[in-house]
């Protein structure tokens, strides 16, 4: 007790004399982030921060008007192509873009419209396994995979024709791979004079989202450099040398050569520091500040310290620790809300064996693997979770709720939806139904797992687990926080009984929501047990996939809302919340905005520091 | 004694295939999807990625002693293999991350020392009075104390507080000066170094940075240095030659400072080699909290992260600075104490 | 005497090694024991005296195989107890038991000393437990401890005390040879005595025969038959103890006697001192291995080993020039 | 009672540093025994998970109904009254467990010697190597959360001590003459193990594991900081000094806004870990003066 | 007594111990002795008697747990107790040096014998340190160590055991004391050895002209060296006399049992005499005579102090019955 004394003592005399701080470093913007690139070879990122530091050195043909998700502006290429000055054309299957002249990369090389070429297809041949490319190759070409492609045109599998080294199997294989390349891949974008052609297989609505700035897998690089460095050659022949590499073997993993704003000065692994300075010679509006340093550091209590001693500028900050940083002087907090959403979904079959199920049976110690197949099940649990209580006190307010998975701000959304309510005694009821009132009768024990980490994820599962267990004291939940191996263990073995998962858009668009949860084929879906497959693809495949083919956006919005409306009858998952996040900054920051499709959290090229 | 080092430097690779045998038995105990967790480290990532394609990619799925021989044999080529978290080859993670460690540990065991002992010997002298037990509870509640606990505190008054002492390696422009091509790096660490360029300003400011961890790390760890120095100066003062110097009519300052006390020192000798090879492997928390970029928070993020070949590199890394750290620590032992032959 | 041996010891040897180098390969031995032969005979007390060093410790010990003899055998009533497995020995240990030197670190801390001279007699189930009670009883009041000592600790005894309780176990197990390795060297002099009487006492009682190691020539004097002198891990000099005592053959057994100071005031001796220290014992000198501190060595003494020679009856001397060292002293 | 424990016991009680210990001791002892009448469970919880007595994150401030406030969502009172128990049994078991299995092998290497030694010390110096926060923490992580497992990864890098302390031990006495004494009766090498080299050796182990006490309690903590130890809401006093973390550094200005956060179970903490610390140094010096650590 | 040549004087000395119970442990209870210039005398008793604490004490060296509780030293006209802890550290190793019984362990392990040797040269004769060199390997030369130049450089433990006693004897003489005190010289060496050693002290004994006070219990030592002999027992003098008076004319039961008891070299006697009992436990000394309990002489008089009675000229006993010590003679000391 003493020493708080002295500490009590030591803060009075300097409260005392608080002197107003001076912009410090005013050519300098200081961002603390809680991680660093993953890589800065635009065609293996696919995080935020690696996104954020290639969105800063590269430009892409066209970026979000500013905090719009839906209007474009030029940047590489002259306009924006639209319907209107027929830059897109064949229904929506041919994207033309002219191209900007006079603009030169960072070492002073002229980008030309085979810089552009070269860039896509280079990523595309390459496409990285857990890499972003699958969604230009699913726009021009409607395959998730390059190697799935390749299989399916070629009619053999890319493992029974490539050794893992890159080498072909047998040299049979090395004409019909370049032919591969000059019949589908080659013709796909096309130079013409000044300008870039795109031709996609069918319409795709989110094209132009997906090649937008904040997409880094779709930002510029320069041929020359890259040849000169040992990416692809360019060439048909043995352009599978190049693919699926592993990201540290890219010869770009930590160059970034680009004709952005910034130019990279360094990439400090040891400090998770990235170091880059205005680009003088930028063709565009010259950034504000003349050095920009996005900084990893893990420990919150850190950031916080300097932020308030003014070392930093900008600093993340999750919600919970909102009332931390409420109220520092010459701190404010700007807000804004990203296009994600948190929900949990049931695995309608779990994997037997499954250490999470208890029993096994419906004995009361247990779930049977198929517990969930049960709407009423579903709908007990999505009337079990207090919504409102949750996004009052957990979210402290920043955050809303949304009717199924597709976020507020999207295409599809609606609130006239209908939505299920906190309501304990319609849950009793739709528990008392289900399994023949078996559920009611004999209880059930269940674990629910979720990756530690996120507190807002860990408070949504014991809120609902305490809801339920208050309905039947037999029924028992618990709730175990594991790490990320072991959930990631028990997901892709499908052995969670629930899983709560988030998602944030990689454009801004339903298609990449609806198809992540709910197609058979999504990231999410394929994890929902083989009963929810059968579902899904008796009701919802052919939803989803008319929705996106479809380029009238009324049209597409009905769509979206019979989906959601299907969601809604059966329960299919429990959207807990959109979040809205708070972005704790000096004061002296100005011209800060926000785009929810941002990279990161920083407006590099507009933000600047005055007093 | 060269014999002696020779035999301990043989048995080094031994060790340290031990250690790797070890670390490797460890990870074997996870699935391949958990071992994967390495490459797709969050969720986020889970998007547009084939799992079982990726478990087959890098090798997983293979049997244990063939992902073993793998790396075994990139060892012998040099290669430590690719470190996740480090994002830079697990060798060069090491050694860039190594001299921050090492600056660290060195102006800390100066304190710690000085602390240790000089207390541990005040404390011998003053045996069983207040000023023995004082000194005796306020160095174990230093030793009680969780290094996470005192080093927040020290965060929260030094720098939140007083601005004093900020966390991190060094300041912003200090750093550009010792980027730039004019201040040459001889040894990594930045006190050193800004010495040896005559920068007496970068010296400071890398100075300041330190203290923070240094005060955490002294108070934490100096207890046990005055704890073996007070046991073994109180069983040294009982010894004949101590009467033999008193008896020469030697004052009692001198009796205890040169007679006694270089005696007492030969076992802590031994605790003061383990502290400094500790505090090279063991400052984790500290450096996580002062945000300093040692291996000892590079450790820690593999570890949590399960990156399998930084942590290999890592344990290997340390086994080689404890083994040759404790070799260290016998050699001057043999110059400390002349009793002592190393057979 | 009644003449039988009871224990012969033939060139018995016990190398310690000294490992070095990078392999902890065996670079030298040191040769503690280096090719004694002996004979102890049924109820007569041999004296072993020689300096720290020399060996007699180790030799009790390998007799006693606490130590594993290097060469060598060892015959107890004729049986080579030498080589015999552990399980073997076993029947052998009750028959030859040994006194330690340190009364302070002889004595398990831990055990009350009842259960330490309990202890052999439980091992060997000699008899019941209630019959072991009683002898032990029986013993620690032979040595002169009460029935209230029992359940006592040793730390709670002094020396003299510990030393009985020493005693008392050795001779638990009634055994016919006693190793007494420098019993009495650690005691107080008033107590020396009491534990040298006691000694007596208890082979008169027992029918015991004694090997006994001592430094102290004067103990050794008033205890023993006969006297064995080693130096050096070899034996210089066996004799009966009044003839040695009168008339000892060997330089070094004069130096070592003319050494003693005696008490009494009128008792002068010219001390012949020696000059320098033991040689180590992983080299020892060539030949006569006493020849570096032998005042009078010759040439050959340097050269050639003596062997041990009988001078006349019952006395072995392992020297060149036997008797050739004198030594003058006053009587009172 | 013999004169020597007397002597023992009077230095204990003379001595102010070793009343403090264990007066602080049985203090914690009684609240660990206590503890379902000190801070009663909800019925049918498992008690050692501290109940949620709020959804907001924020940290609430002592009251009279949550005394030393609310952190992590949970009651601070609540977890630091079982996390007590909590401190016990990590200790406790993983003491007692890793004291065992460094007994067993360092009794094994000292007593036998040649191949034995040689073998187990080579291996222990490999165990030792690898620093124990790392190894704990690589070990947890690969185990997974929970507080079993933070025990078992903490047993198994933490036996080394006690087997080289035993060894040498044992090395040292293997020489005495009591030993020696034994092998003449004719005593089999296990009974003198047993009976003689153990009960000599076993006290700087145990002095030495009662140290150890305090230090596996801050390391199971530091687990906890680093996020591989305990489960959420366990009531753990690391666990709820991880909740303190992000907190400590206070907010608008007011650096000590969230103390109680720090304060209760960092003084539970460092009170335990000095009650250990002091037990042991006092045993240390009543036993033997001449042992050092 | 004659004054003049008298060199230190022991009177009536008193030094106690307390335990960590506060119970009083004396374990020098009223010792007095002198000794003259160039006389050795001798200091003989069991352990425990309290001889190594009179030696201690008179160079003030008694451990923290023990004190001084009166009595005088007095050496040249000064009482040593009354001197400052300064004066008298000026005293120790220039007019009193002391030997230890155990060398290996007197000596300090991490200095060179010369460092160890010099350190008092440089202090008391404030040499310069090649001086001290000098004289330290004059000091090592005169006590017999070989290749003294070389052995100045050596640490300790790279002598032999009598070296390492020589070493010492050199330490302590290295600045002429007047006084020296040798505690146990020789009981941890050889009997070789041993009698180099005590050749040596007696050889600089006369050379040197100094006071020896001879600390032994070995009875013989004390036959062939000291002039005088003072015998100890729990703590008290008992007898005091010159060395023929003591060996020949035992008048204490204490001493006389001593001198029977101890087994001899030049004679082969049937059987030994003993003294019953154990010594006494210094915290529970018996009153009166703190030897009645094992005495033969004991009676209700022995209850009570004895009276220090000079029996002949400078033969001195502590003794009830010393006249009835011929009873002994014929009956020993069994009962």
């Amino acid at each position: 007790m003493k020493r708080y004394g002295v500490f009590l003592l030591a803060i009075l005399v300097l409260v005392g004399g608080v002197v107003f701080a001076e912009v410090k470093n005013p050519d300098t913007y200081i961002y603390l982030s809680i991680s660093e690139p993953d890589t800065l070879d635009p065609h293996y990122a696919y995080d935020t921060a690696s996104g954020e530091a290639i969105g800063m050195v590269y430009d892409n043909l066209i970026a979000y008007k500013g905090e719009s998700v839906t209007e474009f502006v030029p940047r590489l290429s002259l306009e924006v192509p639209s319907l209107e000055n027929g830059l897109i054309k064949d229904d929506g299957k041919t994207y033309v873009f002219p191209l900007r002249e006079g603009v030169k990369f960072h070492n002073g090389n002229d980008l030309t419209p085979e810089d552009v070429e070269y860039t896509l297809e280079r990523g595309i041949l390459t496409d990285p396994y857990a890499g972003p490319m699958w969604m230009i190759i699913e726009a021009l070409f409607d395959y998730q995979t390059i190697e799935d492609m390749v299989e399916d045109k070629l009619q053999v599998a890319w493992s029974d024709m490539v050794n893992e080294d890159g080498t072909l199997k047998s040299e049979e294989y090395a004409s019909k791979l370049a032919d591969f390349y000059n019949q589908y891949i080659d013709p796909a974008i096309e130079v013409e004079g000044q300008n870039v052609v795109f031709h996609l297989v069918r319409p795709f609505a989110p094209f132009l989202s997906i090649l937008s700035q904040n997409a880094s897998w779709s930002a510029i690089m320069d041929k020359e450099t890259c040849v000169s460095l040992g990416l692809w050659d360019g060439e048909p022949d043995g352009w599978w040398k190049y693919h699926g590499l592993k990201k540290e073997e890219s010869p770009i993993y930590e160059q970034a050569i680009g004709t952005g704003p910034f130019q990279l000065v360094e990439w400090d692994r040891t400090q998770q520091k990235l170091t880059l300075t205005r680009n003088d010679n930028y063709w565009g509006e010259q950034p504000k500040i003349a050095k920009a340093i996005i900084w990893g550091i893990d420990e919150w209590s850190t950031r916080r310290a300097m932020l308030e001693a003014g070392d930093a500028d900008q600093i993340y900050t999750p919600l919970q620790y909102l009332e931390q940083v409420k109220g520092i002087p010459g701190v404010k907090i700007e807000e804004g809300a990203r296009i994600t959403i948190t929900a949990l979904h049931f695995n309608w079959t779990v994997e037997k064996g499954s250490k999470y199920l208890g029993s096994g049976q419906l004995d009361g110690e247990g779930i049977p693997p198929d517990f969930f197949s049960d709407v009423h099940i579903r709908r007990a649990f999505s009337y079990a979770f207090d919504y409102d209580t949750f996004i009052e006190q957990v979210l402290q307010g920043y955050g809303f709720r949304v009717p199924s998975v597709i976020p507020k701000g999207l295409l599809g959304f609606s609130e006239n939806l209908p939505m299920y309510d906190f309501d304990l005694e319609k849950a009793k009821e739709e528990f008392q139904q289900a399994w023949n009132g078996e559920v009611w009768e004999k209880g059930f024990k269940l674990t629910l797992l979720y990756n530690t980490g996120n507190e807002a994820r860990q408070t949504a599962c014991e809120m609902l687990k305490e809801h339920i267990e208050s309905l039947n004291p037999k029924f028992k939940i618990e709730v175990q926080g594991v790490q990320w191996p072991t959930y990631l263990d028990a997901y892709r073995q499908g052995q969670l009984p629930a899983f709560i998962i988030g998602w944030l858009a990689d454009y801004p668009d339903p298609h990449n929501f609806v198809f992540t949860y709910f197609h058979s084929k999504g990231v999410y879906g394929t994890t929902q047990g083989q009963a929810f497959l059968d579902f899904a693809r008796e009701n919802l495949d052919s939803l989803v996939e008319e929705a996106i083919a479809e380029t009238d956006n009324e049209a597409r919005q009905k769509i979206y809302e019979e989906i959601q409306t299907i969601a809604y009858e059966n329960a299919l998952g429990i959207t807990f919340y959109q979040p809205r996040e708070i972005y704790p900054m000096r004061d002296w920051v100005k011209g800060w905005m926000f785009n929810p499709m941002r990279s990161g959290e920083v407006n590099w090229e507009g933000v600047y520091k005055e007093e | 004694m060269t014999f002696y080092i020779i035999r301990r430097l043989l048995l080094l690779p031994l060790t340290l295939l031990g250690i790797s045998i070890l670390v490797f038995l460890m990870i074997g105990l996870l699935s391949p999807y958990q071992r994967l967790a390495t490459f797709i480290n969050s969720p986020e990532r889970l998007k547009g990625a084939d799992i079982d394609k990726l478990v087959e990619f890098y090798g997983l799925n293979d049997p244990l002693p063939l992902q073993y021989g793998r790396w075994l044999k990139n060892i012998f080529q040099g290669n430590l293999g690719w470190s996740y978290v480090g994002k830079e080859p697990v060798y060069d993670a090491l050694v860039e991350r190594f001299p921050y460690t090492l600056e660290l540990a060195l102006f800390s065991i100066f304190p710690i020392l000085f602390l240790g002992i000089n207390l541990g010997v005040i404390s011998a002298v003053n045996h069983n009075r207040p000023l023995d037990h004082g000194l005796r509870i306020f160095s174990v509640v230093g030793w009680s104390f969780p290094d996470f606990v005192f080093g927040l505190f020290i965060l929260m008054i030094f720098y939140s507080v007083l601005g004093w002492f900020p966390p991190g390696n060094l300041s912003l422009w200090a750093e550009e000066v010792v980027k730039s091509s004019a201040f040459r790096s001889f040894t990594g660490m930045t006190t050193i170094d800004a010495l040896l360029n005559g920068r007496l300003d970068i010296f400071w400011d890398a100075f300041l940075h330190l203290i923070g961890p240094v005060l955490t790390l002294t108070y934490v760890q100096f207890a046990f240095i005055l704890r073996i120095t007070r046991s073994s100066m109180l069983e040294v003062l009982q010894k004949d030659y101590v009467r033999t110097a008193r008896a020469k009519g030697l004052d009692e300052r001198v009796v205890i400072n040169k007679h006694a006390r270089r005696n007492a020192l030969i076992p802590v000798a031994t605790v003061s080699g383990q502290t400094i090879i500790g505090l090279l492997a063991g400052a984790v928390i500290v450096e996580t909290i002062f945000n300093r970029t040692g291996i000892g928070s590079f450790m820690s993020l593999a570890a949590q992260q399960l990156d399998y070949a930084s942590i290999m590199g890592g344990t290997l890394f340390f086994g080689l600075i404890l083994v040759l750290g404790n070799l260290i620590v016998d050699i001057s032992y043999a110059f400390i104490d002349p009793r002592v032959r190393l057979e | 005497m009644s003449g039988a041996p009871l224990l012969q010891v033939r060139n018995l040897q016990k190398y310690f090694p000294i490992k070095a180098g990078v392999f902890r390969k065996i670079v030298d031995w040191v040769k503690a024991v280096d090719g004694v032969s002996f004979e102890v005979l049924s109820g007569e007390t041999l004296g072993i005296v020689g300096e720290s060093g020399c060996g007699k410790s180790t030799l009790g010990m390998t007799i006693m195989r606490l130590y594993e003899p290097t060469a060598g055998e060892v015959f107890f009533q004729g049986q080579d107890i030498s080589s015999l497995r552990p399980s073997e020995l076993k029947s052998i240990r009750r028959n030859i038991q040994m006194i330690f030197q340190d009364p302070f670190t002889s004595l398990d801390p831990r055990m009350h000393i009842g259960s330490i001279v309990e202890e052999g007699m439980k091992v060997h189930h000699i008899a019941s437990l209630s019959e072991i009670r009683r002898r032990a009883l029986d013993l620690l009041e032979k040595v002169g401890l009460g029935a209230e000592y029992f359940s006592r600790y040793p730390h709670e005894f002094s020396g003299g005390q510990r030393q009985r309780i020493g005693i008392a176990r050795a001779l638990a197990l009634n055994p016919r040879l006693v190793v007494a390795d420098e019993p009495v060297s650690s005691l107080d002099v008033s107590v020396r005595s009491q534990i040298l009487n006691l000694l007596k006492d208890l082979k008169r009682d027992y029918q015991l025969t004694y090997i006994f190691i001592s430094h102290d020539l004067a103990v050794v004097r008033q205890i023993c038959n006969r006297v064995m002198v080693m130096y050096l891990g070899k034996i210089v000099e066996i004799a009966d103890g009044d003839a040695f005592f009168s008339s000892p053959s060997h330089p070094y057994s004069v130096a070592l006697i003319s050494a003693v100071p005696v008490p009494d005031p009128d008792y002068e001796v010219k001390r012949i001192i020696l000059s320098g220290d033991v040689p180590s014992p992983i080299n020892p000198p060539q030949g006569c291995r006493f020849h570096t501190r032998c005042p009078v060595a010759q040439d050959v003494c340097s050269e050639v080993e003596p062997a041990l020679e009988e001078i006349e009856e019952n006395h072995w001397v392992a020297c060149h020039f036997p008797g050739s060292l004198s030594w003058e002293r006053i009587p009172r | 009672m013999n004169r020597e424990t007397r002597r023992i016991f009077r230095r204990l009680w003379s001595n102010a540093s070793a009343i403090l210990g264990f007066a602080l001791l049985i203090f914690f002892v009684v609240v660990a025994v206590f503890a379902p009448f000190i801070a009663p469970p909800p019925s049918g919880r498992d008690p050692y998970i501290m109940p949620i007595v709020t959804w907001s994150s924020n940290p609430l401030p002592p009251s009279p109904e949550h005394p030393f406030g609310v952190a992590g969502k949970r009651d601070i009172f609540y977890g630091v009254v079982w996390g007590t128990r909590t401190a016990f049994r990590v200790g406790i078991i993983v003491t007692l467990i890793s004291t065992a299995l460094g007994l067993l092998i360092g009794s094994v290497a000292g007593y036998f010697g040649r191949l034995w030694d040689e073998v187990l010390m080579r291996i222990t110096d490999i165990f030792m190597a690898i620093p124990f926060l790392v190894a704990a923490m690589v070990l947890t992580t690969i185990l997974g959360t929970g507080l079993d497992k933070v025990m078992i990864a903490m047993t198994a890098f933490s036996w080394m001590g006690p087997a080289r302390l035993i060894r040498g031990n044992i090395l040292q006495v293997k020489e005495e003459q009591f030993v020696l004494a034994a092998k003449a009766l004719g005593v089999r090498d296990f009974s003198i193990i047993l009976r003689h080299i153990l009960p000599n050796t076993i006290f700087p182990v145990l002095i030495q594991a009662s140290m150890r006490m305090g230090s596996l309690v801050i390391t199971a903590a530091a687990l906890s900081f680093l996020g591989v130890g305990a489960p959420q809401g366990y009531a753990d006093w690391g666990a709820l000094l991880n909740y303190a973390r992000n907190w400590m550094l206070g907010g608008q200005g007011e650096a000590l806004k969230y103390w109680y956060m720090t304060v209760f179970p960092g003084l539970a903490m460092v009170l335990f870990v000095l009650a250990w610390n002091l037990v042991g140094d006092t045993l240390r010096d009543a036993f033997d003066p001449r042992l050092r650590l | 007594m004659e004054e003049n040549n008298l060199l230190l004087q022991v009177q009536d000395l008193k030094v106690y111990f307390y335990t960590e119970e506060k119970e009083e442990l004396k374990a020098v209870d009223g010792v007095s002795f002198y000794l003259r210039e160039g006389e050795t005398i001798a200091l003989v008793g069991e352990s425990g008697c309290g001889k190594s604490v009179t030696s201690l004490a008179i160079l003030r060296l008694i451990d923290s747990d023990g004190k001084i509780q009166g009595g005088r030293i007095i050496l040249g006209g000064k009482d040593l107790l009354s001197l400052s802890e300064k004066e008298m550290r000026e005293i120790r190793g220039r007019d009193i040096s002391m030997i230890f019984q155990e060398p290996s362990s007197a000596l300090n392990p991490v200095y060179t014998i010369g460092d160890q040797i010099m350190e008092a040269i440089i202090l008391h004769q404030k040499l310069s340190p090649p001086q001290a060199r000098k004289a330290a390997e004059e000091v090592l030369r005169l006590v017999g160590i070989p290749e003294a130049q070389k052995r100045l450089d050596e640490y300790p433990h790279e002598l032999s055991g009598g070296m390492k006693q020589r070493a010492m004897i050199a330490m302590a003489l290295s600045c002429r004391p007047k006084v020296l005190i040798a505690d146990e010289p020789t009981t941890s060496l050889d009997v070789t050895i041993q009698a180099q050693i005590l050749e040596l002290i007696e050889k600089l004994q006369q050379q040197l002209n100094m006071g020896v006070i001879l600390i032994t219990h070995d009875l013989g030592v004390v036959a062939g060296m000291a002039e005088r002999v003072v015998v100890m027992y729990a703590g008290k003098v008992v007898e005091e006399g010159s060395r023929r008076d003591i060996f020949h004319n035992p008048s204490h039961p204490y001493t006389w049992g001593l001198l029977h008891s101890i087994p001899r070299l030049d004679v082969k006697q049937e059987k030994l005499a003993i003294i019953p009992g154990v010594v006494p436990d210094p915290l529970n000394f018996p009153s009166g005579c703190r030897f009645r309990n094992r005495c033969p002489l004991e009676d209700e008089v022995c209850l009570t102090e004895p009276q220090w009675c000079e029996i002949e000229d400078q033969h001195y006993v502590y003794c009830h019955h010393y006249s009835q010590i011929e009873i002994l003679k014929t009956r020993g000391f069994s009962q």
